[in-house]
Protein backbone atom coordinates (compact mmCIF):
# COMPACT_ATOMS: atom_id res chain seq x y z
CA UNK A 1 0.00 0.00 0.00
CA UNK A 2 1.45 2.92 -1.22
CA UNK A 3 1.65 6.11 1.64
CA UNK A 4 -0.61 8.44 1.45
CA UNK A 5 2.07 11.40 1.54
CA UNK A 6 3.56 10.15 -1.63
CA UNK A 7 0.67 9.57 -3.82
CA UNK A 8 -0.34 13.59 -2.40
CA UNK A 9 3.10 13.99 -3.87
CA UNK A 10 2.40 11.88 -7.15
CA UNK A 11 -0.60 14.17 -7.62
CA UNK A 12 0.74 17.80 -7.00
CA UNK A 13 3.76 16.66 -9.49
CA UNK A 14 1.02 16.86 -11.98
CA UNK A 15 -1.59 18.93 -11.37
CA UNK A 16 -1.65 22.06 -13.36
CA UNK A 17 -2.79 24.34 -11.33
CA UNK A 18 -2.48 24.86 -7.19
CA UNK A 19 -4.89 22.20 -5.26
CA UNK A 20 -7.14 22.25 -2.32
CA UNK A 21 -6.58 20.23 -0.21
CA UNK A 22 -10.71 19.22 -0.24
CA UNK A 23 -9.63 18.31 -4.20
CA UNK A 24 -7.30 16.14 -3.21
CA UNK A 25 -9.21 14.54 -0.36
CA UNK A 26 -11.54 13.72 -3.48
CA UNK A 27 -8.88 12.31 -5.83
CA UNK A 28 -6.91 10.25 -3.02
CA UNK A 29 -10.31 8.85 -1.06
CA UNK A 30 -9.67 10.06 2.17
CA UNK A 31 -10.39 12.59 4.38
CA UNK A 32 -9.56 16.42 4.45
CA UNK A 33 -8.22 15.85 7.88
CA UNK A 34 -5.95 12.69 6.57
CA UNK A 35 -5.28 15.25 3.71
CA UNK A 36 -3.46 17.82 5.85
CA UNK A 37 -1.97 16.16 7.85
CA UNK A 38 -0.33 13.49 5.07
CA UNK A 39 0.84 17.24 3.67
CA UNK A 40 2.53 17.96 6.68
CA UNK A 41 4.01 14.48 6.60
CA UNK A 42 5.57 15.10 2.82
CA UNK A 43 6.46 18.66 3.69
CA UNK A 44 8.56 17.19 6.35
CA UNK A 45 9.83 14.02 3.93
CA UNK A 46 10.78 16.72 1.23
CA UNK A 47 13.31 18.97 3.72
CA UNK A 48 16.47 18.83 2.61
CA UNK A 49 15.33 17.57 -1.05
CA UNK A 50 14.92 19.91 -4.35
CA UNK A 51 11.26 20.30 -4.22
CA UNK A 52 9.00 21.37 -1.30
CA UNK A 53 5.51 22.07 -1.33
CA UNK A 54 3.90 25.41 -1.26
CA UNK A 55 0.85 26.78 0.65
CA UNK A 56 -1.18 29.55 -0.28
CA UNK A 57 -4.73 30.23 1.01
CA UNK A 58 -5.31 27.02 1.58
CA UNK A 59 -4.11 25.47 -2.19
CA UNK A 60 -0.59 22.98 -2.03
CA UNK A 61 1.85 23.82 -5.15
CA UNK A 62 5.37 21.16 -5.54
CA UNK A 63 8.03 23.85 -6.56
CA UNK A 64 11.42 23.63 -6.28
CA UNK A 65 13.30 24.06 -2.76
CA UNK A 66 14.02 27.59 -1.94
CA UNK A 67 18.14 26.54 -2.03
CA UNK A 68 18.14 25.39 -5.53
CA UNK A 69 16.54 28.62 -7.08
CA UNK A 70 20.10 30.16 -8.40
CA UNK A 71 21.06 26.95 -10.35
CA UNK A 72 17.05 26.39 -11.82
CA UNK A 73 16.99 29.90 -12.70
CA UNK A 74 20.26 29.86 -13.99
CA UNK A 75 19.37 26.30 -16.12
CA UNK A 76 15.90 28.20 -17.16
CA UNK A 77 17.98 30.98 -18.73
CA UNK A 78 20.07 29.28 -20.77
CA UNK A 79 17.57 26.92 -21.58
CA UNK A 80 15.59 30.27 -22.90
CA UNK A 81 18.25 31.85 -24.35
CA UNK A 82 18.93 29.36 -26.44
CA UNK A 83 18.16 29.50 -30.40
CA UNK A 84 14.95 27.42 -31.14
CA UNK A 85 14.84 24.42 -32.45
CA UNK A 86 13.70 24.08 -36.22
CA UNK A 87 10.91 21.61 -34.71
CA UNK A 88 9.89 24.55 -31.80
CA UNK A 89 9.72 27.17 -34.55
CA UNK A 90 7.72 24.80 -36.97
CA UNK A 91 5.18 24.59 -34.30
CA UNK A 92 5.36 28.28 -32.99
CA UNK A 93 4.55 28.68 -37.15
CA UNK A 94 1.48 26.98 -37.07
CA UNK A 95 0.05 28.35 -33.72
CA UNK A 96 0.88 31.49 -35.49
CA UNK A 97 -0.83 30.56 -38.64
CA UNK A 98 -3.37 28.50 -37.42
CA UNK A 99 -3.98 29.52 -33.47
CA UNK A 100 -6.11 29.13 -31.66
CA UNK A 101 -4.96 25.80 -31.95
CA UNK A 102 -5.43 22.51 -30.01
CA UNK A 103 -2.17 19.89 -30.01
CA UNK A 104 -3.81 17.25 -31.52
CA UNK A 105 -4.41 19.20 -34.90
CA UNK A 106 -0.84 20.44 -34.46
CA UNK A 107 0.47 17.20 -34.53
CA UNK A 108 -1.98 15.90 -36.98
CA UNK A 109 0.27 18.78 -38.87
CA UNK A 110 2.95 18.03 -37.58
CA UNK A 111 2.96 14.25 -37.64
CA UNK A 112 4.63 13.96 -34.36
CA UNK A 113 3.77 14.49 -30.78
CA UNK A 114 4.10 18.22 -30.00
CA UNK A 115 3.74 18.01 -26.37
CA UNK A 116 7.54 18.64 -25.33
CA UNK A 117 7.66 22.07 -28.11
CA UNK A 118 4.45 23.42 -26.41
CA UNK A 119 6.01 23.38 -23.23
CA UNK A 120 9.25 24.44 -24.43
CA UNK A 121 6.78 27.51 -26.26
CA UNK A 122 5.17 27.88 -22.91
CA UNK A 123 8.40 28.12 -21.08
CA UNK A 124 9.64 30.75 -23.46
CA UNK A 125 6.56 33.01 -23.37
CA UNK A 126 5.74 32.71 -26.75
CA UNK A 127 2.40 31.22 -26.53
CA UNK A 128 -0.27 30.86 -23.69
CA UNK A 129 -3.46 28.69 -23.14
CA UNK A 130 -6.23 30.36 -24.98
CA UNK A 131 -9.74 28.97 -23.76
CA UNK A 132 -10.25 25.32 -24.80
CA UNK A 133 -12.18 23.87 -27.61
CA UNK A 134 -15.79 22.44 -27.91
CA UNK A 135 -14.25 19.22 -29.22
CA UNK A 136 -14.87 16.41 -27.01
CA UNK A 137 -12.53 15.99 -23.96
CA UNK A 138 -12.40 19.97 -24.50
CA UNK A 139 -8.57 20.37 -25.42
CA UNK A 140 -6.88 23.39 -24.61
CA UNK A 141 -6.24 26.30 -27.73
CA UNK A 142 -3.00 27.58 -27.61
CA UNK A 143 -2.27 30.72 -29.50
CA UNK A 144 1.09 33.11 -29.55
CA UNK A 145 1.64 35.39 -27.03
CA UNK A 146 1.70 39.22 -26.74
CA UNK A 147 5.54 38.84 -26.08
CA UNK A 148 5.37 37.11 -29.77
CA UNK A 149 3.86 39.98 -31.68
CA UNK A 150 6.17 42.61 -29.90
CA UNK A 151 9.23 40.62 -30.38
CA UNK A 152 7.98 40.30 -33.99
CA UNK A 153 7.31 44.20 -34.39
CA UNK A 154 3.65 43.05 -35.24
CA UNK A 155 0.66 44.91 -33.69
CA UNK A 156 -1.93 41.98 -34.61
CA UNK A 157 -1.40 38.60 -36.41
CA UNK A 158 -3.37 40.15 -39.64
CA UNK A 159 0.20 41.54 -40.33
CA UNK A 160 1.88 38.48 -40.65
CA UNK A 161 3.72 37.43 -44.01
CA UNK A 162 0.68 35.79 -46.12
CA UNK A 163 1.71 31.86 -47.42
CA UNK A 164 1.16 31.09 -50.27
CA UNK A 165 0.33 27.46 -50.07
CA UNK A 166 -2.43 27.18 -52.71
CA UNK A 167 0.53 26.62 -55.38
CA UNK A 168 0.89 23.39 -54.03
CA UNK A 169 3.96 22.69 -56.71
CA UNK B 1 -12.39 -33.20 -37.52
CA UNK B 2 -13.85 -29.18 -38.39
CA UNK B 3 -12.19 -25.84 -37.00
CA UNK B 4 -13.76 -24.06 -35.57
CA UNK B 5 -12.58 -20.38 -33.59
CA UNK B 6 -14.44 -18.02 -32.44
CA UNK B 7 -12.57 -14.65 -33.07
CA UNK B 8 -13.24 -11.44 -33.68
CA UNK B 9 -10.69 -9.72 -35.28
CA UNK B 10 -7.66 -10.50 -37.01
CA UNK B 11 -4.51 -8.07 -36.97
CA UNK B 12 -3.24 -9.52 -40.05
CA UNK B 13 -2.34 -12.82 -41.95
CA UNK B 14 -0.16 -13.78 -39.69
CA UNK B 15 -2.40 -13.52 -36.84
CA UNK B 16 -5.19 -15.47 -38.56
CA UNK B 17 -2.80 -18.18 -39.55
CA UNK B 18 -1.36 -18.35 -35.74
CA UNK B 19 -4.94 -18.32 -34.49
CA UNK B 20 -6.00 -21.64 -36.62
CA UNK B 21 -2.84 -23.30 -35.56
CA UNK B 22 -2.98 -22.89 -31.65
CA UNK B 23 -6.99 -23.11 -31.69
CA UNK B 24 -7.32 -26.39 -33.89
CA UNK B 25 -4.19 -27.69 -31.94
CA UNK B 26 -2.57 -28.13 -35.92
CA UNK B 27 0.97 -27.95 -36.40
CA UNK B 28 2.35 -26.45 -39.51
CA UNK B 29 3.61 -29.58 -40.95
CA UNK B 30 3.11 -31.98 -44.30
CA UNK B 31 -0.22 -33.44 -42.65
CA UNK B 32 -2.03 -30.60 -41.91
CA UNK B 33 -0.95 -28.25 -44.36
CA UNK B 34 -4.04 -29.08 -46.25
CA UNK B 35 -6.32 -28.45 -43.02
CA UNK B 36 -4.83 -25.49 -42.57
CA UNK B 37 -4.42 -24.40 -46.32
CA UNK B 38 -8.39 -25.08 -45.86
CA UNK B 39 -9.44 -23.56 -43.08
CA UNK B 40 -7.24 -20.58 -43.85
CA UNK B 41 -8.89 -19.80 -47.05
CA UNK B 42 -12.39 -20.03 -45.60
CA UNK B 43 -12.17 -17.45 -43.27
CA UNK B 44 -10.59 -14.97 -46.00
CA UNK B 45 -13.72 -15.53 -47.82
CA UNK B 46 -15.53 -14.52 -44.94
CA UNK B 47 -13.36 -11.26 -44.52
CA UNK B 48 -15.49 -8.62 -44.60
CA UNK B 49 -12.59 -6.11 -46.30
CA UNK B 50 -13.35 -4.03 -48.51
CA UNK B 51 -9.67 -2.43 -48.14
CA UNK B 52 -7.98 -4.25 -51.29
CA UNK B 53 -4.17 -3.65 -49.34
CA UNK B 54 -5.42 -5.45 -46.84
CA UNK B 55 -6.94 -8.32 -48.77
CA UNK B 56 -4.27 -8.60 -50.73
CA UNK B 57 -2.12 -9.44 -47.79
CA UNK B 58 -4.07 -12.07 -46.60
CA UNK B 59 -4.16 -13.33 -50.55
CA UNK B 60 -0.39 -13.08 -50.44
CA UNK B 61 -0.30 -15.65 -47.09
CA UNK B 62 -3.08 -18.04 -49.32
CA UNK B 63 -1.59 -18.54 -52.23
CA UNK B 64 1.85 -19.45 -50.40
CA UNK B 65 0.13 -21.78 -48.55
CA UNK B 66 -1.62 -23.28 -51.63
CA UNK B 67 2.06 -23.83 -53.22
CA UNK B 68 3.13 -25.51 -50.26
CA UNK B 69 0.30 -27.54 -50.27
CA UNK B 70 0.92 -28.10 -53.74
CA UNK B 71 4.21 -29.59 -53.85
CA UNK B 72 3.53 -32.34 -51.92
CA UNK B 73 2.03 -33.99 -55.13
CA UNK B 74 5.28 -33.30 -56.85
CA UNK B 75 7.74 -36.58 -56.94
CA UNK B 76 10.43 -36.45 -55.20
CA UNK B 77 11.94 -33.37 -55.23
CA UNK B 78 8.63 -31.35 -54.55
CA UNK B 79 8.53 -33.09 -50.71
CA UNK B 80 12.15 -31.72 -49.85
CA UNK B 81 10.92 -28.52 -50.95
CA UNK B 82 7.70 -28.78 -49.02
CA UNK B 83 9.82 -29.58 -45.78
CA UNK B 84 12.01 -26.35 -46.64
CA UNK B 85 9.02 -24.24 -47.04
CA UNK B 86 7.34 -25.48 -43.96
CA UNK B 87 10.06 -25.31 -41.77
CA UNK B 88 10.65 -21.76 -43.08
CA UNK B 89 6.98 -20.70 -42.21
CA UNK B 90 6.90 -22.27 -38.67
CA UNK B 91 10.33 -19.74 -38.12
CA UNK B 92 8.21 -16.93 -39.23
CA UNK B 93 5.01 -17.96 -37.47
CA UNK B 94 7.18 -18.77 -34.45
CA UNK B 95 9.10 -15.51 -34.06
CA UNK B 96 5.60 -13.51 -34.95
CA UNK B 97 4.43 -15.58 -31.87
CA UNK B 98 7.24 -14.26 -29.50
CA UNK B 99 6.22 -10.67 -30.71
CA UNK B 100 2.64 -10.98 -29.82
CA UNK B 101 3.25 -12.73 -25.93
CA UNK B 102 5.60 -9.69 -25.82
CA UNK B 103 2.89 -7.14 -26.71
CA UNK B 104 0.50 -8.79 -24.45
CA UNK B 105 3.12 -8.34 -21.46
CA UNK B 106 3.49 -4.54 -22.83
CA UNK B 107 -0.43 -3.88 -22.28
CA UNK B 108 -0.05 -5.69 -18.60
CA UNK B 109 2.43 -2.90 -18.08
CA UNK B 110 0.66 -0.19 -19.19
CA UNK B 111 -1.24 0.14 -15.71
CA UNK B 112 1.60 1.13 -14.04
CA UNK B 113 2.45 4.17 -16.49
CA UNK B 114 4.14 6.82 -15.41
CA UNK B 115 3.68 10.80 -15.82
CA UNK B 116 5.72 13.56 -16.25
CA UNK B 117 4.67 17.16 -15.28
CA UNK B 118 2.16 18.95 -17.13
CA UNK B 119 2.98 23.00 -16.14
CA UNK B 120 5.48 24.61 -17.48
CA UNK B 121 7.30 26.66 -15.35
CA UNK B 122 8.04 30.05 -16.02
CA UNK B 123 10.37 32.96 -15.72
CA UNK B 124 9.32 36.89 -14.94
CA UNK B 125 8.68 38.20 -18.50
CA UNK B 126 11.37 40.83 -17.51
CA UNK B 127 13.85 37.60 -16.97
CA UNK B 128 12.64 35.83 -20.24
CA UNK B 129 15.71 36.25 -22.84
CA UNK B 130 13.51 36.21 -26.55
CA UNK B 131 14.89 34.31 -29.62
CA UNK B 132 15.81 35.86 -32.52
CA UNK B 133 14.12 34.75 -35.38
CA UNK B 134 13.31 36.47 -38.43
CA UNK B 135 9.63 36.78 -39.64
CA UNK B 136 10.68 34.73 -43.03
CA UNK B 137 11.88 32.13 -40.95
CA UNK B 138 8.58 31.80 -39.24
CA UNK B 139 7.03 31.86 -42.87
CA UNK B 140 9.04 29.16 -44.23
CA UNK B 141 8.41 26.47 -41.15
CA UNK B 142 4.94 27.14 -41.42
CA UNK B 143 5.04 25.92 -45.46
CA UNK B 144 7.60 23.48 -44.70
CA UNK B 145 5.11 21.60 -42.07
CA UNK B 146 2.27 22.11 -44.68
CA UNK B 147 4.33 20.63 -47.36
CA UNK B 148 5.30 17.69 -45.36
CA UNK B 149 2.06 16.84 -44.17
CA UNK B 150 0.61 16.77 -47.38
CA UNK B 151 3.06 15.03 -49.46
CA UNK B 152 2.61 14.42 -52.80
CA UNK B 153 1.47 10.68 -52.49
CA UNK B 154 3.36 8.38 -55.63
CA UNK B 155 0.21 6.35 -56.02
CA UNK B 156 -2.07 9.94 -55.52
CA UNK B 157 -4.29 11.28 -58.72
CA UNK B 158 -1.28 13.13 -60.95
CA UNK B 159 -3.09 17.03 -60.52
CA UNK B 160 -4.86 17.94 -63.47
CA UNK B 161 -2.26 20.55 -65.86
CA UNK B 162 -3.43 22.88 -68.69
CA UNK B 163 -3.11 20.79 -72.17
CA UNK B 164 -1.65 21.92 -75.08
CA UNK B 165 -4.95 22.45 -77.17
CA UNK B 166 -6.19 24.70 -73.96
CA UNK B 167 -3.07 26.81 -74.50
CA UNK B 168 -3.62 27.52 -77.96
CA UNK B 169 -6.94 28.49 -77.40
CA UNK B 170 -6.26 30.84 -74.84
CA UNK B 171 -2.95 32.19 -77.10
CA UNK B 172 -5.43 32.35 -80.23
CA UNK B 173 -8.23 33.60 -78.42
CA UNK B 174 -5.77 36.63 -77.07
CA UNK B 175 -4.67 37.39 -80.47
CA UNK B 176 -7.95 38.31 -81.87
CA UNK B 177 -7.82 41.59 -80.00
CA UNK B 178 -4.41 41.97 -81.44
CA UNK B 179 -0.49 41.08 -80.71
CA UNK B 180 0.45 40.93 -77.32
CA UNK B 181 4.08 40.32 -75.37
CA UNK B 182 4.98 36.88 -74.24
CA UNK B 183 6.05 37.60 -70.77
CA UNK B 184 1.95 38.86 -70.58
CA UNK B 185 1.32 34.89 -71.17
CA UNK B 186 4.20 33.58 -68.98
CA UNK B 187 3.19 35.83 -66.04
CA UNK B 188 0.02 34.08 -65.48
CA UNK B 189 2.10 30.55 -64.55
CA UNK B 190 4.40 29.78 -61.95
CA UNK B 191 4.20 26.30 -62.59
CA UNK B 192 7.16 24.94 -64.41
CA UNK B 193 5.15 22.35 -66.51
CA UNK B 194 2.86 25.23 -67.26
CA UNK B 195 5.53 27.13 -68.90
CA UNK B 196 6.62 23.99 -70.67
CA UNK B 197 3.06 23.53 -72.00
CA UNK B 198 3.34 27.05 -73.07
CA UNK B 199 6.63 27.21 -75.15
CA UNK B 200 5.01 23.59 -77.31
CA UNK B 201 1.87 25.44 -78.13
CA UNK B 202 3.92 28.03 -78.80
CA UNK B 203 6.09 26.11 -81.36
CA UNK B 204 2.86 24.39 -82.79
CA UNK B 205 1.24 27.70 -83.95
CA UNK B 206 4.43 29.32 -85.25
CA UNK B 207 4.83 25.89 -87.33
CA UNK B 208 1.49 25.90 -88.80
CA UNK B 209 2.31 29.44 -89.82
CA UNK B 210 -0.78 30.60 -87.52
CA UNK B 211 1.31 33.19 -85.43
CA UNK B 212 4.93 34.92 -85.89
CA UNK B 213 7.19 35.88 -83.18
CA UNK B 214 9.36 39.44 -83.40
CA UNK B 215 11.93 40.85 -81.32
CA UNK B 216 13.26 43.91 -82.81
CA UNK B 217 16.40 44.08 -80.96
CA UNK B 218 18.34 41.84 -78.64
CA UNK B 219 16.62 42.14 -75.37
CA UNK B 220 13.52 44.32 -76.61
CA UNK B 221 10.12 42.66 -75.51
CA UNK B 222 9.12 39.01 -77.76
CA UNK B 223 6.09 39.98 -79.49
CA UNK B 224 3.75 37.28 -80.58
CA UNK B 225 1.25 38.62 -83.42
CA UNK B 226 -1.45 36.59 -85.67
CA UNK B 227 -0.10 35.31 -89.12
CA UNK B 228 -2.84 37.16 -91.37
CA UNK B 229 -3.87 40.10 -88.94
CA UNK C 1 26.18 23.31 0.41
CA UNK C 2 23.13 21.42 -1.33
CA UNK C 3 23.53 18.41 -2.61
CA UNK C 4 23.91 17.67 -6.06
CA UNK C 5 21.50 14.62 -7.14
CA UNK C 6 19.29 17.42 -5.03
CA UNK C 7 20.18 20.15 -7.72
CA UNK C 8 19.31 17.75 -10.47
CA UNK C 9 16.39 16.80 -9.08
CA UNK C 10 15.32 20.39 -9.10
CA UNK C 11 16.61 20.96 -12.85
CA UNK C 12 15.18 17.97 -13.99
CA UNK C 13 11.38 18.90 -12.34
CA UNK C 14 11.14 22.23 -14.42
CA UNK C 15 12.83 20.89 -17.82
CA UNK C 16 10.37 20.81 -20.73
CA UNK C 17 11.85 18.06 -22.26
CA UNK C 18 14.35 14.96 -21.13
CA UNK C 19 17.82 16.08 -20.64
CA UNK C 20 21.17 14.33 -21.78
CA UNK C 21 23.57 14.15 -18.87
CA UNK C 22 26.19 16.64 -20.70
CA UNK C 23 23.39 19.12 -20.81
CA UNK C 24 22.70 18.46 -16.96
CA UNK C 25 26.60 18.57 -16.70
CA UNK C 26 26.95 21.76 -17.72
CA UNK C 27 23.74 23.50 -15.83
CA UNK C 28 25.32 21.95 -12.42
CA UNK C 29 29.38 23.00 -13.44
CA UNK C 30 30.46 19.17 -12.90
CA UNK C 31 31.94 16.67 -15.04
CA UNK C 32 29.52 14.28 -16.91
CA UNK C 33 30.80 11.14 -14.56
CA UNK C 34 29.77 13.05 -11.45
CA UNK C 35 26.33 13.65 -13.00
CA UNK C 36 25.93 9.99 -13.45
CA UNK C 37 26.36 9.05 -10.79
CA UNK C 38 24.63 11.41 -8.78
CA UNK C 39 21.25 10.66 -11.57
CA UNK C 40 22.08 6.99 -9.97
CA UNK C 41 21.95 8.16 -6.34
CA UNK C 42 19.15 10.39 -6.95
CA UNK C 43 17.17 7.15 -8.72
CA UNK C 44 17.95 4.86 -5.15
CA UNK C 45 16.95 7.94 -3.04
CA UNK C 46 12.95 8.69 -4.90
CA UNK C 47 13.04 5.29 -4.58
CA UNK C 48 8.96 4.66 -2.13
CA UNK C 49 8.57 8.52 -2.83
CA UNK C 50 5.69 9.35 -5.69
CA UNK C 51 8.54 10.45 -7.94
CA UNK C 52 11.08 8.22 -9.98
CA UNK C 53 13.64 9.01 -12.80
CA UNK C 54 12.87 7.59 -16.48
CA UNK C 55 16.18 7.32 -18.35
CA UNK C 56 16.47 6.78 -22.33
CA UNK C 57 18.85 7.40 -24.54
CA UNK C 58 21.34 9.18 -22.34
CA UNK C 59 18.54 11.46 -21.57
CA UNK C 60 16.78 11.78 -18.30
CA UNK C 61 13.64 13.05 -17.02
CA UNK C 62 11.58 12.97 -13.91
CA UNK C 63 8.07 11.29 -13.76
CA UNK C 64 5.46 10.24 -11.36
CA UNK C 65 6.37 6.24 -9.86
CA UNK C 66 4.98 3.29 -11.77
CA UNK C 67 3.70 2.35 -7.83
CA UNK C 68 0.78 5.40 -7.82
CA UNK C 69 -0.57 4.99 -12.12
CA UNK C 70 -4.07 4.06 -10.64
CA UNK C 71 -4.47 7.58 -7.55
CA UNK C 72 -2.73 9.78 -10.67
CA UNK C 73 -4.84 7.84 -13.90
CA UNK C 74 -8.12 8.99 -11.62
CA UNK C 75 -6.80 12.48 -11.29
CA UNK C 76 -5.84 12.84 -14.73
CA UNK C 77 -9.27 11.57 -16.48
CA UNK C 78 -9.30 14.53 -18.99
CA UNK C 79 -6.22 13.29 -20.44
CA UNK C 80 -6.68 9.87 -21.20
CA UNK C 81 -6.32 9.03 -25.13
CA UNK C 82 -7.82 5.85 -26.90
CA UNK C 83 -6.17 2.67 -26.10
CA UNK C 84 -3.56 0.92 -28.35
CA UNK C 85 -4.80 -1.34 -30.51
CA UNK C 86 -3.66 -5.17 -30.30
CA UNK C 87 -1.46 -4.33 -33.50
CA UNK C 88 0.07 -1.53 -32.39
CA UNK C 89 0.82 -2.94 -29.42
CA UNK C 90 2.49 -5.75 -31.44
CA UNK C 91 4.41 -3.00 -33.83
CA UNK C 92 5.53 -1.23 -30.18
CA UNK C 93 6.91 -4.84 -29.00
CA UNK C 94 8.94 -5.28 -32.15
CA UNK C 95 10.18 -1.68 -32.43
CA UNK C 96 11.57 -1.68 -28.33
CA UNK C 97 13.09 -5.18 -28.75
CA UNK C 98 14.75 -4.66 -32.14
CA UNK C 99 15.27 -1.25 -32.67
CA UNK C 100 16.29 0.79 -34.04
CA UNK C 101 14.29 -0.85 -36.82
CA UNK C 102 13.13 -0.25 -40.79
CA UNK C 103 9.93 0.09 -41.17
CA UNK C 104 10.60 -3.25 -43.78
CA UNK C 105 12.00 -5.44 -41.24
CA UNK C 106 9.15 -4.05 -38.99
CA UNK C 107 6.55 -5.21 -42.07
CA UNK C 108 8.69 -8.58 -42.26
CA UNK C 109 8.37 -10.25 -39.00
CA UNK C 110 4.42 -8.99 -38.88
CA UNK C 111 3.77 -9.83 -42.32
CA UNK C 112 1.33 -6.41 -42.89
CA UNK C 113 1.86 -3.00 -44.46
CA UNK C 114 2.89 -0.88 -41.26
CA UNK C 115 3.03 2.51 -43.06
CA UNK C 116 -0.01 3.67 -40.93
CA UNK C 117 0.88 2.43 -37.98
CA UNK C 118 4.08 3.97 -37.75
CA UNK C 119 2.57 7.36 -38.67
CA UNK C 120 -0.17 6.54 -35.93
CA UNK C 121 2.28 5.84 -33.33
CA UNK C 122 4.89 8.87 -34.09
CA UNK C 123 2.38 11.29 -33.92
CA UNK C 124 1.12 9.94 -30.43
CA UNK C 125 5.05 10.12 -29.24
CA UNK C 126 5.45 6.52 -28.58
CA UNK C 127 8.25 6.24 -31.51
CA UNK C 128 10.56 8.49 -33.13
CA UNK C 129 12.89 8.67 -36.12
CA UNK C 130 16.11 7.66 -35.01
CA UNK C 131 18.60 8.13 -38.18
CA UNK C 132 18.87 5.80 -41.15
CA UNK C 133 19.75 2.92 -42.11
CA UNK C 134 23.08 1.67 -44.27
CA UNK C 135 20.96 -0.62 -46.06
CA UNK C 136 20.36 1.01 -49.71
CA UNK C 137 18.54 3.26 -50.34
CA UNK C 138 19.20 4.59 -46.56
CA UNK C 139 15.51 3.53 -45.02
CA UNK C 140 14.87 5.40 -42.01
CA UNK C 141 15.31 3.58 -38.45
CA UNK C 142 12.52 3.89 -35.74
CA UNK C 143 12.91 3.65 -31.89
CA UNK C 144 10.88 3.48 -28.57
CA UNK C 145 10.97 7.02 -26.98
CA UNK C 146 10.83 8.29 -24.07
CA UNK C 147 6.85 8.55 -23.76
CA UNK C 148 6.80 4.89 -24.54
CA UNK C 149 8.45 4.16 -21.51
CA UNK C 150 6.40 6.01 -19.62
CA UNK C 151 3.31 4.57 -21.16
CA UNK C 152 4.54 1.24 -20.24
CA UNK C 153 6.10 1.96 -16.67
CA UNK C 154 9.59 1.51 -17.40
CA UNK C 155 12.44 3.64 -15.95
CA UNK C 156 14.72 2.14 -18.47
CA UNK C 157 14.43 -0.34 -21.70
CA UNK C 158 16.17 -3.10 -19.60
CA UNK C 159 13.02 -3.22 -17.46
CA UNK C 160 11.77 -4.98 -20.55
CA UNK C 161 10.56 -7.97 -20.00
CA UNK C 162 13.12 -10.83 -21.22
CA UNK C 163 11.74 -12.55 -24.76
CA UNK C 164 14.08 -15.15 -25.62
CA UNK C 165 11.48 -17.52 -26.76
CA UNK C 166 11.32 -19.15 -22.91
CA UNK C 167 7.23 -19.13 -23.06
CA UNK C 168 6.15 -18.80 -19.59
CA UNK C 169 2.83 -17.29 -20.76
Amino acid sequence: MPELAYSLQAILFVATEPLHFNELAAAVDSTADDVRSSLNELKLKLKGTGLAVVEHEGAYRLVTAPEFAPVVKKFMISETRNDLSRAALETLAIIAYRGPITKLAIEEVRGVSSETMLKNLLQRGLIHAAGTSKEPGKPALYAVSHEFLQQFGLSNLSELPPIDGDDSA
Amino acid sequence: MTVSVAVESFEGPLGLLLELVEGGQMEVTSISITMLTQAYLDRIRRLNSHNPEELSEFLQLGCRLIHIKSLALLPQAGSDEQAEELNQLNIELEEYRHYQLAAATLARNSQHRTWQRQSVTKLDVSELPMPNIELGKLQEAFARAVRRAEPISPRGNIPAHLSQAEVTKRITDRLKSGSFELETLLIETKLRIAIIVTFLALLELIKSHAVRVVQQTQFDPIVIEAVNA
